[in-house]
């Protein structure tokens, strides 16, 4: 069987249909077989990446019919970097949730996996995706996943969490089926090359409200800044695995969206001015609102809008350079964010207790995972050598070419709030008054391994950051290169 | 009230913008084009839905063919519902314990009368056998896997709300459930692996307006419609009696 | 490759000293102390040489020039020398490991930041040696780090970002961030419509070096970070600011007139002088001598601004000469506070006093940094000062400055006799009997510092060469400089040579005399027997004058004390927590107004659509 | 027939008010619901309400004046120029699905809300915050 | 410097010997200034010799410890030492010493090594009231001080030179005392020498009554004796220093050369230093004494305004 992109999402479909099946067969299947699919991902990606970067884009036609008329599936080195990342991210999530509620038996498990897999298939769909339609589908199957996944956890206040999310979520579906539809009324079209191509002739009214639409709601998703009521959250509600996949995989995702609407789908121009703007305001008021925060995952949830938005900035000023940034930066914060929320519930799993207070002196107890926590809290900050500091730089260095000197200077004194949040817990977790209870829960070593492997990435990117900065200088070119895109897509030989 | 008046200007503001945006294209105004040399993707689907699928509902070929894979995520999106839904509302042993001994609201048991549960006996297997036609002819006429799927499910709640004691087997539920899903997933493997593009068709297609024509198109909305009436039987199911499921 | 080598054995130790601590740790210490003299020795034995490679696209350009290693001394010599030090004081510490890996990375920073030559490596390695001097800043502070370490980090966040920002507008302007590309292109100029460039990074600088406004981090890091990193921290650390000041102002300076100058002279130099006096006056009432010493860094480097802020010759070499004594008399001096506080348990004057006979090397070694920290004639920190003074009067004729100064300077006699009157002076505790003196260990680092000021007092030279050398090497006037004779521009001559033979000649003729008259029938005394106070104290009253030491010079000063830049800090600072606390309420908790703002946004962009998009 | 067809063709503005209208206004109501109701099963109808209203947004915009339903039944087999465009309603297929999903998965959640906290008002929803 | 030697020693050991029998007789006449003021007859002028005498004539078998020991060591090398820095007469009339090897800025750091040395042995005596002394003489220091830097800084610039014989050269050259060519910087300088004499009302420092002579009360027998010595020396410095700052100087070897220029140019100096010596001793009997900060606040008043007036005026001279 030739390896192509459709394996990606129908592996891990399948696999969700087969999973009851399975379970019934054996206990622990629902376990061990998301497992063997992000395996299996992990390694088509890895095939196709490197496919993706010897021989060009690959557009995967779905049902026979070529991309105008049918759905189609685009791998184009930008898409594929991503995907890279997702199946990877995803990979090591499950990693460390292998033992996650173990004392749990049967179903429950059973449906925590199979949304937790299918949100990663669904983030897998909307990047890979050349139909718009077809991404909304995608949206809201994550969409879906993450609120039930939000709500998962009955003792808290997961289900509240979850209808914020369910509310925006919503909302945000509705406007981009309006979207959708205004851009189907005036182009016919449905695929994005051709919609792409199209676009230059649609009355300007018409377009504009659509964008707006579209933004609005891939904006929710991505955790804009008036729309990200729900991640807070959401963010702190869900189960730690979830709220590491939540940055790791839905928030690439997004962000991914917004990046394909705004380049390919309009101009860049067009978006510019509106993505750095609200790229600023919504990292200004998360990183605002994360510094008052007594509450530790709602302090990383603050944290992770602040992140998405820098890669909205750096999306917004779109030179090769920035967009390099932003690919690094996403990457980035899948790495650190999800190790950050990963040593993070171990502290709070370990102590009963969500507050920053309780962190006093846990690096006694978990001095490992302390050790982690801390690596990830410098590197999200910036600090080199770690890989945080090159992507900050990255989208520094292009706002600085083009001399933006008051945005940098803002995305700068934001970065000082944020430091100034991340280490005084790292200040708290070693320095403050210890209390010398013994660690309850020691992690597992699944989870140990996963947590290891992200802080070895965080390392080596930030010391060898020219290991991938090849491939993601190739791919920030292409999202640029709007003309490639359509006639790779449109004319298929 | 200032509240109320502003979220109504707010309203109306969008209405306006967004029925303005919709003016710009006008209801009824032929956007498709020329059928036979299809510029449009509409064009393009009236065209093959009968000369190429031979499928005689072109809808139905748009949703299982043309775009079958929005349509598998459509299957996966009740799929993770009905999980979503499950998690949500699944109770542990303890919470479903105090529920007996009524700690929690319990649903309200009215015995329904005899002419409803003697009409209700009647009409089930004729709803469930209207479903079933419904999607196995979803090729040919209006509907499809997904309506009739619906219908079956209507028959079920119509069992539900009749009977408090009448149960499925959850068994078999999932199994046709997992099998029924499984099966798309195949049929759009064996896409993959016969012509090299998932989920495509085979190039035998019958004659329109057969009953057994379109290729794949009926078995797959049969699946679809034993999928979707599986899974909406299972969700009410699980909002009906929120307990824990066998299986745990 | 030497510059390779070094880099090399610091990090290899400071992995070494983490894992070796898991392992036993006793040898900690050792073997970071191996990693500091090693690093030390390869820099001394292997050539520095040049190095360059490209990360992301970037060039990095490391050299040890002589500007270079005269930093890369200041550094290397005295981190060896503290990490000496630190195997006694730190024994028995809690997290060996995490303290010596932290301390080595964080000298590989400040080495790093020496040797670089291009921004970009500049600024990696500067924030190397602030995250990790950050980590050690907050070791001690159980209770402080909500306030006193965020404080030395947001401070030097908000350099290093002002340094950042410098540094990508100027890659987006000249697309270069070598240092030499820089100058030629004229981008620290205030003059080359990118004024904002030089400004930035002197604010980077600025922090680092605790000018004024920006100071406060200092007094409140220096004396909770542990005393034998102190020592690197105030002596070597700090002076990386004033390696970047010159770097970047070395443009200006050979441009030798025109406005820029002024301004430098006018602002830096000011900025310094008041740096120096505040800070001063704000040792002068510590009760606590780290405290005092960490107001006193921050005035001692207010001097050496303002002595670079001359840009002159004599000037530049007080700037280098100061900046090098001062790591050896301040790392000296926080060492001795370290000793003190290992042996008696705290620094603090009101509770410790008399310590003269149990620790008398300490206290040599204290009373020679002192005396050359207030720059009392025959001892090394008086050159610092002259140079200055001279620099000030005769080539930049800032008359109204070298007052400030010279206010500051006679100021800084009271905290300096307040330091050893404080620790060992005074009247003797009876729980101070069983006080002993520190390890030799610890001795020898505090001693050889001190000996750094007793050798530059006679022959200053040994300073001068490797600075002048160190200053042409940016193009900058150094001239000839004698062995031990000062000359300012005038010709005046000051030969410290002569004054300090004089002294010491004359000092132990003396010393003889009263020593040997009437020596056989001496009785020591101890403190309580005082003479002419009428009574003898009993042992267990301490009639220690120590509280409120210099009432009536803060009763002179008034009005200068109640104002507190650290106050007016603090309210910013809790200002913004307000704002930042009021903000968050956005975030309402309420689903409906969370909808609402979606309604609103979305409105707003279809209302303004045409200018937004 | 060509009756018929006639005042379609004569009124289509006024059906294009009554059928965008009405979409909108549904859309409108549905959002108004979200925004002002109180009660959380009012809200998760209000958000059923606006997908019926972008639905039928839906539906409208594929109609075509005079044409038929896109089935090729016996006897209309070459009929294709005379349909109305198909695309739309089969995207409105799976737009009504997903809806359902989500109304079913809000109304779990409903359940949960109220059985957690003992009410159904979304204003005391707000444990969450800040 | 000649090159010899012995000739050095030789100037060393007399200049030394001139500024003690001077300082001392100083010191004798102002006690018999105050008693003649206050209508008592008061002891002889050389009553501070004996007083020497028999304080070294005494055996001191007490000591506090090492800086205590020292203590009056370094007041004496500190007055020496400056003492050999300082011309004594114009041109080649006496030995020139050190005179060319240190500056004006030298010659104000030096001077208060002495006080510091005596503060540090005073400390370790544990005295509380030494200590109140020291903490309130390094106050008053921050005091004067500083008017008198702004006098030094105030002719430095206005000739160019930071050098005391090149001061003395423009004087002897033109015959213009430099108290006449910037008198502001003369006033200021003047200020300052009343504190820098700690008579009243400066003398809170060493207050008899309520401190049992501060800083001095530890010291006795041959340790007072070097104080005594050593500040009967610095009284001479300092007064040589402002008369060679200000006053033009002593001796005119351009006119009279050998033993009588040096006789001739001793006398003038003394005539000199002791109408300046008066200054101080007058005005501390009829002054009361400040409080400290009433001292310091005082020096930060007028003399800082001279001082500045002098910059200025040496800025626009000429």
């Amino acid at each position: 069987m030739v390896v192509s992109p459709v394996h990606l999402i129908a592996a891990p479909l399948a696999a969700a249909f087969l999973i009851p099946l399975l379970n019934k067969l054996y206990r622990d299947a629902a376990r061990v077989v998301p497992g063997v699919v992000f395996l299996y991902n992990l390694s088509v990606s890895w095939i196709l990446v490197n496919r993706v970067f010897r021989s060009g884009p690959i557009v995967e036609v779905i049902a026979g019919w070529k991309p105008p008329f049918g759905i189609n599936l685009v791998m184009t080195p930008f898409s594929a970097v991503l995907v890279m990342l997702v199946s990877f991210m995803a990979f090591v999530i499950w990693l460390y949730g292998f033992r996650f509620k173990r004392s749990l038996k049967g179903g429950v498990v059973m449906y925590y996996e199979i949304l937790q897999m299918m949100m990663a298939a669904g983030s897998l769909g909307i990047i890979l995706t050349g139909d718009l339609f077809n991404m909304f589908v995608f949206v809201e199957i994550t969409g879906i996943t993450a609120i039930a996944l939000t709500a998962f956890y009955r003792d808290r206040d997961g289900a509240e969490a979850g209808f914020k999310y369910m509310l925006l979520g919503s909302m945000a579906s509705v406007f981009l089926l309006l979207g959708i539809l205004l851009i189907y009324t005036q182009t016919g079209s449905l695929n994005m090359a051709q919609i792409a191509e199209r676009m230059p002739a649609v009355a300007t009214g018409v377009k504009v409200t659509a964008l707006i639409f579209l933004l609005i709601s891939l904006g929710t998703e991505a955790e804009m800044f008036p729309l990200n009521g729900w991640a807070p959250d959401a963010y702190s509600q869900a189960p730690s695995p979830t709220s590491a996949a939540f940055a790791a995989v839905l928030g690439v995702a997004a962000i991914y969206a917004l990046a394909r609407v705004g380049f390919t789908l309009y101009d860049h121009g067009t978006v510019s001015g509106f993505l750095i703007a609200m790229g600023f305001l919504t990292m200004l008021f998360a990183e605002m609102a994360a510094i008052t925060q007594t509450n530790l995952k709602r302090m990383l949830a603050y944290s992770s809008m602040g992140q998405m938005g820098l890669a909205m900035i750096a999306f917004g000023i779109g030179s090769e350079a920035a967009l390099f940034g932003a690919l690094f930066l996403i990457i980035n914060h899948a790495i650190i964010k999800s190790l950050l929320f990963m040593t993070g519930s171990y502290f709070i799993y370990n102590l009963n207790d969500k507050r920053l207070r309780a962190l006093n002196g846990i690096h006694k107890r978990l001095p490992y995972v302390s050790f982690l926590f801390a690596l990830g809290a410098l590197a999200i900050v910036g600090f080199p050598p770690f890989s945080g500091f090159w992507s900050k730089f990255y989208i520094l260095t292009a706002a600085g070419a083009k001399q933006m000197m008051p945005l940098i200077i803002g995305i700068l004194a934001v970065t000082v709030i944020e430091m100034t949040y991340y280490l005084r817990v790292i200040g708290r977790i070693y320095f403050a008054k210890e209390e010398s209870e013994p660690a309850s829960h020691k992690p597992s070593i699944q989870a140990l391994v996963a947590m290891t492997s992200l802080a070895v990435l965080i390392i080596v990117l930030g010391l060898y950051p020219d290991l991938i900065a090849g491939f993601l200088h190739r791919a920030s070119m292409f999202l640029l290169d709007k003309q490639t895109y359509i006639q790779t897509v449109l004319h298929l030989s | 009230m200032i509240k109320r008046s502003f979220v109504v200007f707010l309203l109306l503001v969008l209405g306006v913008a967004v029925y303005e945006a919709f003016r710009q294209a006008p209801f009824g105004q032929n956007r498709i084009g020329d059928v036979e040399n299809p510029q449009s993707v509409s064009a393009f689907y009236l065209k093959h839905s009968p000369e190429t699928l031979h499928t005689a509902n072109s809808v139905t070929a748009i949703v299982v063919n043309f775009r079958g894979f929005d349509t598998l995520g459509e299957v996966t999106v009740l799929f993770l519902a009905a999980t979503g839904l499950a998690s949500i509302l699944y109770r542990r042993k303890e919470e479903e314990e105090a529920a007996e001994k009524g700690h929690l609201p319990q649903r309200i048991q009215l015995p329904s009368s005899v002419l409803v549960r003697t009409g209700a006996k009647i009409l089930f297997p004729l709803i469930l056998m209207l479903g079933i036609y419904v999607f196995v002819h979803g090729h040919l006429t209006p509907g499809g896997g997904f309506q009739g799927g619906a219908i079956i499910a209507t028959g079920f709640l119509l069992m539900f709300i009749t009977y408090k004691r009448f149960n499925v087997n959850h068994n078999v539920l999932i199994w046709l459930e997992s099998l029924s899903g499984l099966a798309f997933v195949l049929t759009g493997v064996y896409g993959l692996i016969s012509y090299g593009s998932f989920l495509q068709n085979t190039g035998w297609t019958g004659r329109l307006n057969d009953l057994i024509s379109g290729g794949l198109i009926p078995l797959i909305y049969i699946f679809i419609g034993i999928k979707v009436g599986t899974e909406l039987t299972n969700v009410l199911d699980t909002l009906l009696h929120t307990k824990p499921r066998r299986n745990e | 490759m030497g510059i390779i080598y070094v880099l090399g054995i610091l990090i290899i130790g400071a992995l070494a000293a983490f894992f070796v601590d898991d392992l036993n740790r006793k040898w900690t210490g050792p073997v970071a102390m191996l990693a500091g003299f090693g690093a030390a020795a390869a820099f001394a034995f292997l050539p520095g040489g040049i190095v360059r490679w490209r990360i992301l696209g970037f060039s990095m350009h490391w050299e040890t020039d002589a500007l270079a290693g005269f930093f890369a001394w200041i550094v290397l010599g005295l981190s060896a020398l503290a990490l000496m030090y630190s195997v006694k004081y730190m024994e028995g510490k809690a997290r060996q490991g995490y303290f010596y890996a932290s301390f080595l990375t964080s000298v590989a920073g400040m080495f790093g930041v020496a040797v670089s030559k291009d921004l970009l490596s500049f600024f990696i390695f500067w924030e190397i040696m602030t995250w990790t001097s950050f980590l050690l800043a907050i070791y001690n502070a159980y209770y402080g780090v909500e306030t006193k370490g965020i404080k030395y980090i947001i401070f030097s966040a908000i350099g290093a970002y002002a340094m950042l920002t410098a540094i990508v507008l100027a890659l987006g302007q000249y697309h270069s961030l070598e240092f030499s590309d820089l100058m030629a292109a004229g981008a620290f100029r205030f003059s080359s419509g990118n004024w904002y460039i030089p400004v930035l990074l002197l604010l980077g600088f600025a922090v680092k070096a605790a000018v004024l406004p920006l100071h406060v981090w200092a007094p409140a890091v220096y004396p909770k970070t542990p005393m034998s990193f102190t020592a690197v921290f105030s002596g070597a650390m700090s002076k990386m600011g004033i390696l970047g000041m010159l770097l970047i102002l070395t443009g200006i300076f050979r441009s030798a007139t025109g406005w820029e100058l002024t301004l430098v002279r006018w602002v830096l130099g000011w900025l310094g002088g008041l740096t120096a006096a505040w800070a001063t006056l704000q040792a002068i009432r510590q009760n606590d001598a780290k405290d005092l010493l960490a107001w006193s860094s921050v005035a001692q480097l207010g001097y050496i601004v303002t002595a670079v802020s001359t840009g002159t010759r004599l000037g530049l070499m007080a700037a280098l000469y100061l900046a090098l004594l001062h790591a050896a008399f301040k790392g000296s001096l926080f060492m001795v506070a370290g000793a003190v506080e290992k042996q008696a348990g705290t620094t603090d004057f009101r509770r410790i006093s008399g310590l003269i006979k149990r620790m008398p090397w300490t206290f040599l070694t204290a009373l020679i940094a002192i005396i050359s920290l207030a720059g009392i004639p025959p001892l090394g920190g008086f050159v610092g000062k002259w140079l200055l003074y001279e620099s000030l009067i005769s080539e930049t004729h800032a008359y109204f400055l070298v007052i400030l100064i010279f206010f500051a300077s006679t100021s800084a006699f009271l905290y300096s006799y307040r330091f050893l009157f404080g620790l060992f002076l005074g009247q003797e505790e009876e729980e101070a009997k069983q006080i002993t003196e520190v390890s030799w260990w610890m001795l020898i680092p505090m001693l050889a510092l001190s000996a750094v000021s007793v050798v530059t007092g006679m022959y200053p030279g040994l300073i001068f060469r490797p600075a002048a050398r160190a200053l042409e090497s940016i193009g900058l006037p150094a001239g000839q400089w004698d062995m031990s004779i000062l000359s300012n521009v005038w010709g005046n001559q000051t030969d410290v040579f002569t004054v300090g033979s004089t002294v010491g000649i004359l000092f132990v003729l003396w010393a003889l005399f009263i020593t040997f008259k009437g020596k056989k029938n001496t009785r020591w005394l101890t403190t309580k027997e005082i003479s002419t106070s009428g009574e003898i104290p009993a042992p267990e009253d301490n009639c220690t004058f120590q509280r409120g030491f210099f009432q009536p010079f803060e009763r002179a000063v008034g009005r200068l004390y109640r104002s507190s830049m650290d106050q007016l800090w603090e309210d910013i600072g809790a200002a913004l927590e307000a704002f930042f606390g009021f903000i968050r309420k956005i975030y309402t908790g309420n689903a409906q107004t969370y909808a609402m703002y979606v309604i609103i946004f979305v409105v707003l962009l279809i209302l303004f659509r045409n200018y937004i998009f | 027939m060509s009756n018929y067809q006639e005042i379609i063709s004569q009124y289509r503005p006024l059906l294009e008010i009554i059928v965008y209208g009405s979409a909108v206004a549904l859309i409108l109501i549905g959002l108004y619901a979200v925004l002002v109701k109180k009660h959380l099963v009012k809200l998760v109808i209000g958000l059923s309400l606006i997908d019926s209203g972008v639905n039928l947004l839906f539906v409208g915009v594929g109609y075509v004046t005079n044409h038929t339903a896109p089935i090729f039944s016996p006897g209309f087999e070459t009929a294709a120029d005379k349909m109305v465009d198909p695309v739309p309603q089969a995207l409105v297929l799976t737009a009504i699905v997903i809806g359902f999903a989500v109304t079913a998965l809000a109304l779990s959640l409903v359940i949960r809300l109220y059985r957690h906290h003992k009410t159904a008002n979304v204003e005391q929803l707000n444990r969450l915050r800040w | 410097m000649t090159g010899n030697w012995l000739i050095e020693l030789t100037g060393i050991v007399l200049t030394a010997l001139l500024a003690f029998t001077v300082g001392m007789f100083y010191g004798g006449l102002r006690r018999k200034v105050i008693a003649r003021a206050q209508n008592r007859v008061g002891p002889p002028v050389y009553q501070n010799f004996l007083d020497l005498l028999k304080l070294q004539g005494k055996t001191t078998n007490v000591t506090h410890g090492l800086m205590t020991h020292l203590a009056p060591v370094w007041v004496l090398v500190a007055a020496i030492t400056a003492l050999l820095f300082i011309p004594v007469l114009h041109g080649g009339l006496w030995f020139p010493n050190f005179t060319f090897k240190g500056d004006l800025i030298f010659l104000l750091y030096l001077m208060v090594m002495g006080s510091l040395g005596m503060a540090l042995g005073v400390g370790e005596t544990g005295n509380p009231n030494g200590a109140i002394g020291v903490s309130r003489g390094l106050s008053l220091i921050t005091g004067y001080e500083i008017p008198f830097v702004l006098s030094l800084v105030a002719i430095m610039i206005q000739f160019h030179t930071t050098s005391l014989t090149d001061l003395m050269h423009y004087q002897q050259a033109t015959g213009h005392w430099i108290a006449r060519e910037n008198p502001f910087a003369f006033l200021a300088a003047l200020f300052s020498v009343l504190g820098m004499f700690h008579y009243s009302p400066f003398d809170i420092i060493g207050a008899p009554a309520e401190l049992a002579s501060g800083p001095m009360s530890e010291f006795g027998g041959k340790y007072l004796g070097s104080l005594m010595t050593g500040g009967s020396i610095f009284a001479f410095v300092k007064l040589v220093l402002i008369t060679d700052l200000f006053l033009g100087g002593a001796g005119h070897p351009d006119a009279y050369t050998g033993a009588a220029g040096v006789l001739l140019g001793l006398v003038e100096l003394v005539i000199k230093t002791f109408l300046l010596y008066m200054i101080p001793v007058s005005i501390g009997i009829v002054m009361p004494r400040f409080r400290t900060e009433q001292a310091v606040r005082f020096f930060w008043r007028w003399p800082l305004l001279f001082g500045a007036l002098g910059i200025i005026w040496a800025v626009f001279w000429k």
